[in-house]
């Protein structure tokens, strides 16, 4: 057995986390930061930081990630941080010549109370900031929140660029949330497709998905442009997937700028995507076309199909709230059956949305926000279950236990697809209806006795 | 990259004088010292500057201390819960991302590999101080594992607000008595790089563990092996030659280690050290505290290998040994020969570039070598002059700041178990035989002459590197890989390979060829442009069937 | 095991075939007709061949198909089938109200010698084609070639349909040959990327995967239109994809309408798609935007990324001609290594493009055209394969010998996905590869030791 | 579909009008023969026409003899090889695609069910006749597989071109000796249905197969089980209940068949005929030839195989058996029981139509009933008049051209082996009691007032019985699913269960209700419409949060 010392009986821990289903906040910095056009993210605190973010990002993408760091030393820690990040402000400029750095901090520089905006202010004095860059900068206490908060705070300090404006552009401000490329991608095109015009911030796709084509390009053509961002203050609203991810972000657009916003949960499965395209469509005062109104219907059709093999099927999740919550909702639709659900991102209102979904569908989940993987799997060994979906991290417990898995989330760091095909939308939930039944119906036909092993599913 | 582009020339001066060229004048100096071109100068061989501080923004390939600690040195160990104080990130960063390979062999057996453990510190715990709730965490983790020992790292900000992690440690191993509990103060903001973690652990493992074991360690050869971390089963196959020669390791530092392995390190009688810049200290202290000579050894290319079975045995100076490990080289070489005639066509002339670690970089040109691929470039991550220049030089060396912030310990001769392995002329006579204790010549001899020897490489200059010497080859590590592998040029992780493996001793040196060919001789490499980018122009009318 | 008889030594068979890679003529046809909107397949035959026709074409699409019969009984058959066709015509444009019927034949109405082209006058002469319908028909007897060579009859009899014109309308016929309806719509997308005005047909993209909405559309929105096919004839130029389903019908245009043709491989695979849109664009005079540079060289990255696991991963194929001539050439260019290839369709062509490959490649590859999934599982026994690709019997040799398998090809019976997800171009190479990458690294991280178990692949 | 549109009322009469409304009048008059309102007529029941001939192009369910012989009645088949003479698609379309369940327990046992074998004729033996192919292959059959049996099947093209199978089998038969060869005559242009193939295939299984065995099969209770086909595993069900009561099944046609028992099912004292329509000339054939009495049974429902049991268990009128098949019952019915109240809440007042086979359309209303659905129109795919109105008017059917063509072989008592299991006085006695011999009622009594009755309902009608009568449930076949799907309609295969199974038993009825539960309950029926076509309005200013 992989993980042997998991004990069935469970007890209450206080103070030991044991295989997290989170991790810290500057990696969803760095993530949200790259979906800026020609950004170069920069990690304020020792150099491990920057070099770990940068590696698992990279196992996830199979891309180059590039990033700064303030490399910390003992005395830096002592006396502040303000010289190193200036003298890298400084470096970078002049070595990568990107549009923008979007600087966050760590627990290390957070702990020593290093003011990002009054550094700003002393680099821009000091020249170090060429005319017409910028430079951004999110605080990201590692002892905060989740990764998952770190992102939501760069995304926010990207909404902070936005600059009021009494006339309004016509355009949807969209926040997508910690989605992949594709997702990102996909989104996109839905918007397209309902001739809504757009901005979208931040925006991956095109960055961490790109070519290989005998060039590197530090900086991918992909991204949002800070203009663009700029801009955004005078888009006629903003919609706001996911409140984790991008509430925050959407209602400081809406104090600084006065552009309302719309929270949603984020689009993925049938219901979450219904909601997504029709107030979508009501915003952008459009009718919803053919072409997608087909792809709708494909996917009720794909559950219509293969309904017999979803009914009642348990399911155990572990992820990030605002995946989970629109990943319960989906199952609950298509009448599987989730059974225990962590993140590892603290919140009661992520147990609360939960139990709503369950209650509503007279079942019972067992949640748990700030859990961790250790929990989980003690869990499902009291209650088994017939398919996990979650991180390339559940893969232990899978095998242990035995369990079909479905790879969704972050990290995934040992399958491809995840940065090219999406899951959000209509199509994104063809290709989750597709991997769960792929992971079901494989285990299906390892599993039937010969006599009833089949040849039409 | 077409075969066309190959025949470029390039002087390492110009090299050398193009990375440096953007850089604003300050990075350009402290970078020019560590850009060696690898040239015979008259009575003197050429400096490097190492082990000094990255430049911040400059976007650089190192870790830190916590990184070199917790995660290269203590986490291949299998069966010691390692309790990371912190927020979460560090803990979940480390977990199960190098490729250590342990092998708790039946379903009894402790092995916590597969388990992320961490205080997961929230900001209260940063205001108030965190000695209690990694008080209450450890309490936790014995009462669910009941493990042999926990080690508890500190991360960043535990050093900064003075959670004293060691009098935690003593207090719980104290409650417990069955339970060895002791900490690092790792901390990722000490040092320059990894290397201050090696260092770190070296101590805390040497002080805490090294010793304690009472059981007898029986077998006639009993070596330790320094400096080996199983990435990739490396551990396991050098252990099965070993074993096949009939030498006994007692200890590995600290591939597939256990808790009890470490503690009779002492009772070996030969120290073998692989990775000199991770663990040299131990060496030292080994030698120091119970009198255990050590040599540097190499399993990292099937010469090599050989060569270091054949040291091994004269220090033991035996001849039943020393025939045996002959005759074990006679019957693991014929597989080597074959699998290198078979690729060495496709491999010989190719070029190479390795940055990596604080020796591999210099380890794997035994096995570039061997497929008749030159390396023309390469340099070290986290390494001092010594690994560069050789143990010469140490007296030489002066300790900087940051340095000095690493605790040195100071060991004696410890009073019960200290015995000389060799007497004085024993060692003089194995030294004449050559047999050369205490010494790593470094990474420079063996580079050819022209060569670029670059320190702390970081991914602007790798990119210009790579765009203007062409090589077929660059290895590197994760982070490095796509941005090269962008270019054209496959790119091979040799810190914790990107899979494959083992590559030390004699199978792993076929697992390397092979690897090696399906790398410089994919097809993948030819699809770069599509056909019609090679050729553009629109044929006026198309000829149809 | 389930192919338990199946020995290890091969006996060369001349009159028994066992599991056969294929498949009769008739459901070739009927697939292609399904192609051309409002048309209504018709067998002409007793009504089990429709049965059966209509039944694995279901079980494949999980959507509706429908097909009508001449449900010959033994007078017919002794007498003719010229009553039952022209009662048929009648009833079918009566009740069902097509715009077009396609018919084709069977062994019964072949073997008994019926003439379509006078059943077809003397139909119209009794007025039972309504003005301004269509009825074409295909020989399809059973007892000749394969489902392909069917399928190409019926699109050979699309062709016929052209009407010849001096004046050019500037488009492109494309001759898609038998590929899924995801397939199709992408071939579109990438032509429309290209700005290449076309004419695609058959085009059951549209028909054979539709949406779920509560009214069930006979005749589905898509397909070919009946005047876009005759206006074929009027188009500068043919691209036919695949030697075996499209060129007779490209060939005919060329002939009858003096349009040019051009045969190429169908675009599975990089290699096979780069010389797809190097054609195209030379013959629309198109430049390739980037967007189609760029899923190309997303393509050439997963293949880089990913490689390590591709690479000498022994592989059996079976399929049709044209899907694995491209598809073998696909896996040599990932350095896999295919080594036992079968199909059940006639022509020693077939062997010499396959060892043409492998020539080129330097591997040796054992292929047999007209041959059966028996010899490829005895092929299988005698030299191992790491990994088999084809349509879903595949599934009891993969159970049998422990094979992770990859369902490809025609008929997919037991999984979904194969009508939404496109496996030509560029797109379709990435899922082509995350499909075998998935089936491999299943493999791995079920077989591999414990201390072997990888978290990063 | 909506519940608001669930309270259509509709009137019989008119939807039949409907159904025809469209329809030249040829086909309009024909098809008003075979759609029948059940309904009380002053001293007569209503009639309706079956087994008449398909009307080309109008889109029907059924298919071919070949499709009945081969595919159905042979296909079963364990350890006989069937080998279909003709070009391929026949052979392959019928290869695995029916789900009958075979269990050849040990790997030494035979089992040919997943091949697929044919002659694959070719034009040249079209033209030149194909036995010779024929004769290679069976060879080529024996050679490899060494069967028991092996069984060919025509397909169209041989009975054309004149290929005397028959000849080619009994010259094999007699060349080989130790395998037992014969054919169908099967082409699909014979009869009307698969029901001339069923016919076929019992002839021949009863001329060639059955009474050839030698080995005396023991058992107090001894029956057949005739036109069980053990699709989704039925068979093993109701062989676990018999077993459980202390019956032994002899010989299941064709279920899970073997050879062997085919041929020891002379030895049965009891035929019990399931599939009344597929099956009954072989429970004919062997009351005459060997004196077994037959009975109707049917273990499609809870009750309905309950009753069956109590019936076997009154003609062998053992009172431990009659006592045993009791207990049984009271064993197996708690749990039955406690899974339709669970879930008869939700299925309670439904409304079903089916439209399969030759008895599953009435066998099924068993369960339905239990579920508290109403069948509100049904019909047959391929049956006579009797399997509506019951074998009473069998005498009264005349035989039509195409049943002509359709063998009826002449069977006599067998000198030999000709036992009446009964005399006349204990039959008339059994009679008296209940156990009604050679008798089957047929659907329409089982069918509610003023519900339609429909043979060979075709795709046309289906749909617009569908929206005009709006069912919660449709059952037919594999090619009726989606089309009724699309309508918002579940749609569940009865012939060969798209899914799930057993059905048959009591553990089969506890599946079926929780699956008709699933289909008739599932979520995705409420999806079909988007939140924007339920209110397409815009409202004119978006509330924003």
């Amino acid at each position: 057995m992989l993980l042997r010392h998991t004990p069935k009986e469970i007890k209450e821990r206080k103070a030991l986390m044991i295989n997290p289903a989170k991790t810290c906040q500057p990696i969803g910095a760095m993530y949200a930061a790259l979906g800026i056009k020609g950004c170069l993210p920069h990690s304020h605190g020792s150099q491990g930081c920057c070099a770990y973010h940068r590696s698992t990002l990279t196992r996830h993408y199979k891309e180059p990630v590039s990033a700064a760091t303030s490399s910390f030393t003992e005395g830096a820690s002592v006396f502040g941080g303000q010289a190193n990040l200036i003298q890298a402000i400084d470096n970078i400029f002049t070595v990568y010549e990107p549009e923008a750095i979007a600087v966050h901090t760590t627990c290390l520089s957070e702990t020593i109370g290093d003011d990002l905006p009054q550094i700003f202010d002393k680099a821009r004095k000091d020249g170090k900031v060429p005319e017409g860059k910028t430079v951004l900068g999110a605080p990201t206490p590692s002892y905060v929140g989740s990764h998952v908060t770190g992102f939501s705070n760069m995304v926010k300090a990207m909404a902070a660029l936005a600059e009021p404006s009494t006339k309004k552009n016509g355009k949807i401000n969209i926040i997508p949330g910690w989605v992949e490329p594709s997702d990102m991608e996909e989104i996109k095109r839905l918007c397209a497709m309902l001739g809504a015009e757009i901005t979208m911030f931040p925006d991956t796709s095109g960055v961490l998905d790109g070519p290989l084509t005998g060039k590197y390009k530090m900086f991918p053509d992909g991204g949002c442009t800070v203009s663009d961002i700029k801009a955004s203050g005078s888009s006629i609203g903003t919609l706001a997937l996911g409140e984790w991810c991008s509430a925050d972000a959407a209602r400081l657009l809406d104090t600084k700028c006065k552009v309302p916003c719309s929270i949603l949960d984020m689009p993925f499965g049938l219901k979450a995507t219904d909601r997504f395209i029709d107030v979508l469509r009501t915003v952008a005062g459009a009718s919803v076309p053919d072409e997608i109104v087909k792809e709708r219907g494909k996917l009720v059709d794909m559950i219509s199909d293969m309904h017999q093999y979803f009914y009642g099927k348990k399911v155990a999740l572990v992820g990030d709230p605002d995946q989970l919550i629109s990943m319960t909702e989906f199952l609950v639709s298509i009448d599987m059956q989730p059974v225990h659900i962590v993140t590892g991102t603290p919140g009661k209102k992520f147990e609360k949305c939960i139990t709503e979904i369950a209650e509503e569908a007279g079942i019972t989940i067992n949640v748990k926000a700030a859990g961790d993987m250790f929990l989980l799997h003690q869990w499902i060994k009291n209650e088994p279950v017939d398919i996990i979906i979650g991180n390339t991290y559940c893969k232990y417990i899978a095998r242990d236990e035995d369990l079909p898995f479905v790879r969704w989330g972050f990290p995934i760091l040992d399958r491809q697809g995840h940065q090219h095909f999406p899951t959000v939308g209509y199509k994104g939930g063809l290709r989750l209806l597709e991997q769960i039944l792929n992971a079901l119906l494989d285990r299906k036909d390892r599993d039937d006795p010969e006599e009833k092993f089949e040849l039409v599913l | 990259m077409g075969k066309a582009h190959k025949l470029v020339q390039w002087d390492p001066h110009n090299v050398k004088e193009k990375l440096l060229e953007k850089y604003p004048a300050k990075v350009a100096r402290k970078r020019a010292k560590q850009i060696m071109v690898n040239e015979a100068m008259e009575n003197s061989t050429p400096e490097i500057v190492a082990n000094v501080r990255t430049i911040p923004g400059i976007i650089t390939m190192r870790g830190c201390t916590y990184a070199g600690c917790k995660g290269v040195i203590m986490g291949p160990t299998s069966d010691i819960v390692n309790l990371v104080h912190g927020p979460i990130g560090c803990s979940f960063y480390a977990w199960l991302t190098r490729r250590n390979q342990t092998d708790a062999k039946n379903d009894t057996d402790s092995n916590y590999i597969t388990y992320c453990m961490s205080t997961d510190m929230q900001d209260s715990d940063i205001i108030f101080g965190g000695e209690k709730k990694l008080e209450a965490a450890i309490q936790e983790a014995y009462d669910i594992f009941h493990p042999k020992a926990i080690a508890v790292f500190a991360t960043c900000p535990v050093g900064l607000i003075g959670d004293d992690i060691h009098a935690v440690a003593k207090k719980m191993r104290e409650k417990f008595g069955d339970c060895n509990v002791f900490a690092f103060s790792c901390e990722g903001y000490k040092g320059v790089s990894q290397s201050a973690g090696h260092h770190i652990a070296n101590n805390q493992v040497f002080t805490h563990v090294v010793g304690k074991s009472d059981t007898e360690k029986s077998g006639k050869f009993k070596i330790n092996l320094l400096g080996e971390y199983n990435i990739g089963g490396d551990g396991f196959e050098i252990d099965r030659i070993l074993e096949k020669c009939g030498i006994t390791n007692i200890s590995t530092f600290s591939g597939n280690a256990t808790y009890d392995k470490f503690a009779s390190a002492n009772q070996a009688d030969l120290s073998c050290v692989m990775c000199h810049r991770s663990i040299n200290y131990v060496a030292d202290m080994l030698e120091t505290k119970y009198g255990i000579p050590w040599i540097k050894v190499n399993f990292i290319g099937a010469e090599a290998t050989a060569k270091s079975l054949r040291k091994i045995a004269r220090y033991f100076d035996d001849q039943e040994l020393i025939d045996q490990v002959e005759k074990v080289i006679e019957e693991e070489m014929p597989a080597v020969t074959k699998t290198l005639e078979e690729v060495y066509p496709r491999t010989k002339g190719k070029t190479a570039m390795l940055f990596v670690g604080g020796s591999r970089a210099h380890h794997y040109q035994e096995l570039f070598n061997e497929l008749g691929i030159k390396t023309i470039s390469a340099g070290y991550e986290f390494a001092h002059r010594d690994d560069y220049e050789g143990r010469e030089i140490l007296p030489s060396l002066k300790v900087d700041a940051d340095s000095r912030n690493i605790e040195e310990i100071h060991v004696e001769a410890d009073p019960q178990l200290y015995r000389p392995r060799k007497t004085e002329e024993e060692l003089a006579a194995l030294e004449k035989a050559g047999v050369d204790f205490k010494s790593y010549e470094g990474l420079n001899p063996m580079m050819p002459d022209n060569t670029l020897v670059i320190d702390d490489l970081n991914q602007y200059e790798a990119e210009k590197l790579v765009a203007l010497m062409k090589p077929d080859l660059f290895c590197a590590g994760i982070k490095e890989k796509y941005s090269i592998q962008k270019l054209g040029v496959p790119m091979k992780q040799l810190h914790s390979y990107d899979s494959g493996g083992p590559y030390a001793g004699f199978k792993g040196a076929v697992n390397f060829y092979l690897e090696i060919d399906r790398l410089v001789n994919s097809k993948v490499w030819k699809y770069m442009k599509a056909p019609w980018q090679e050729k553009p122009e629109l044929s006026a009318t198309y000829v149809w069937e």
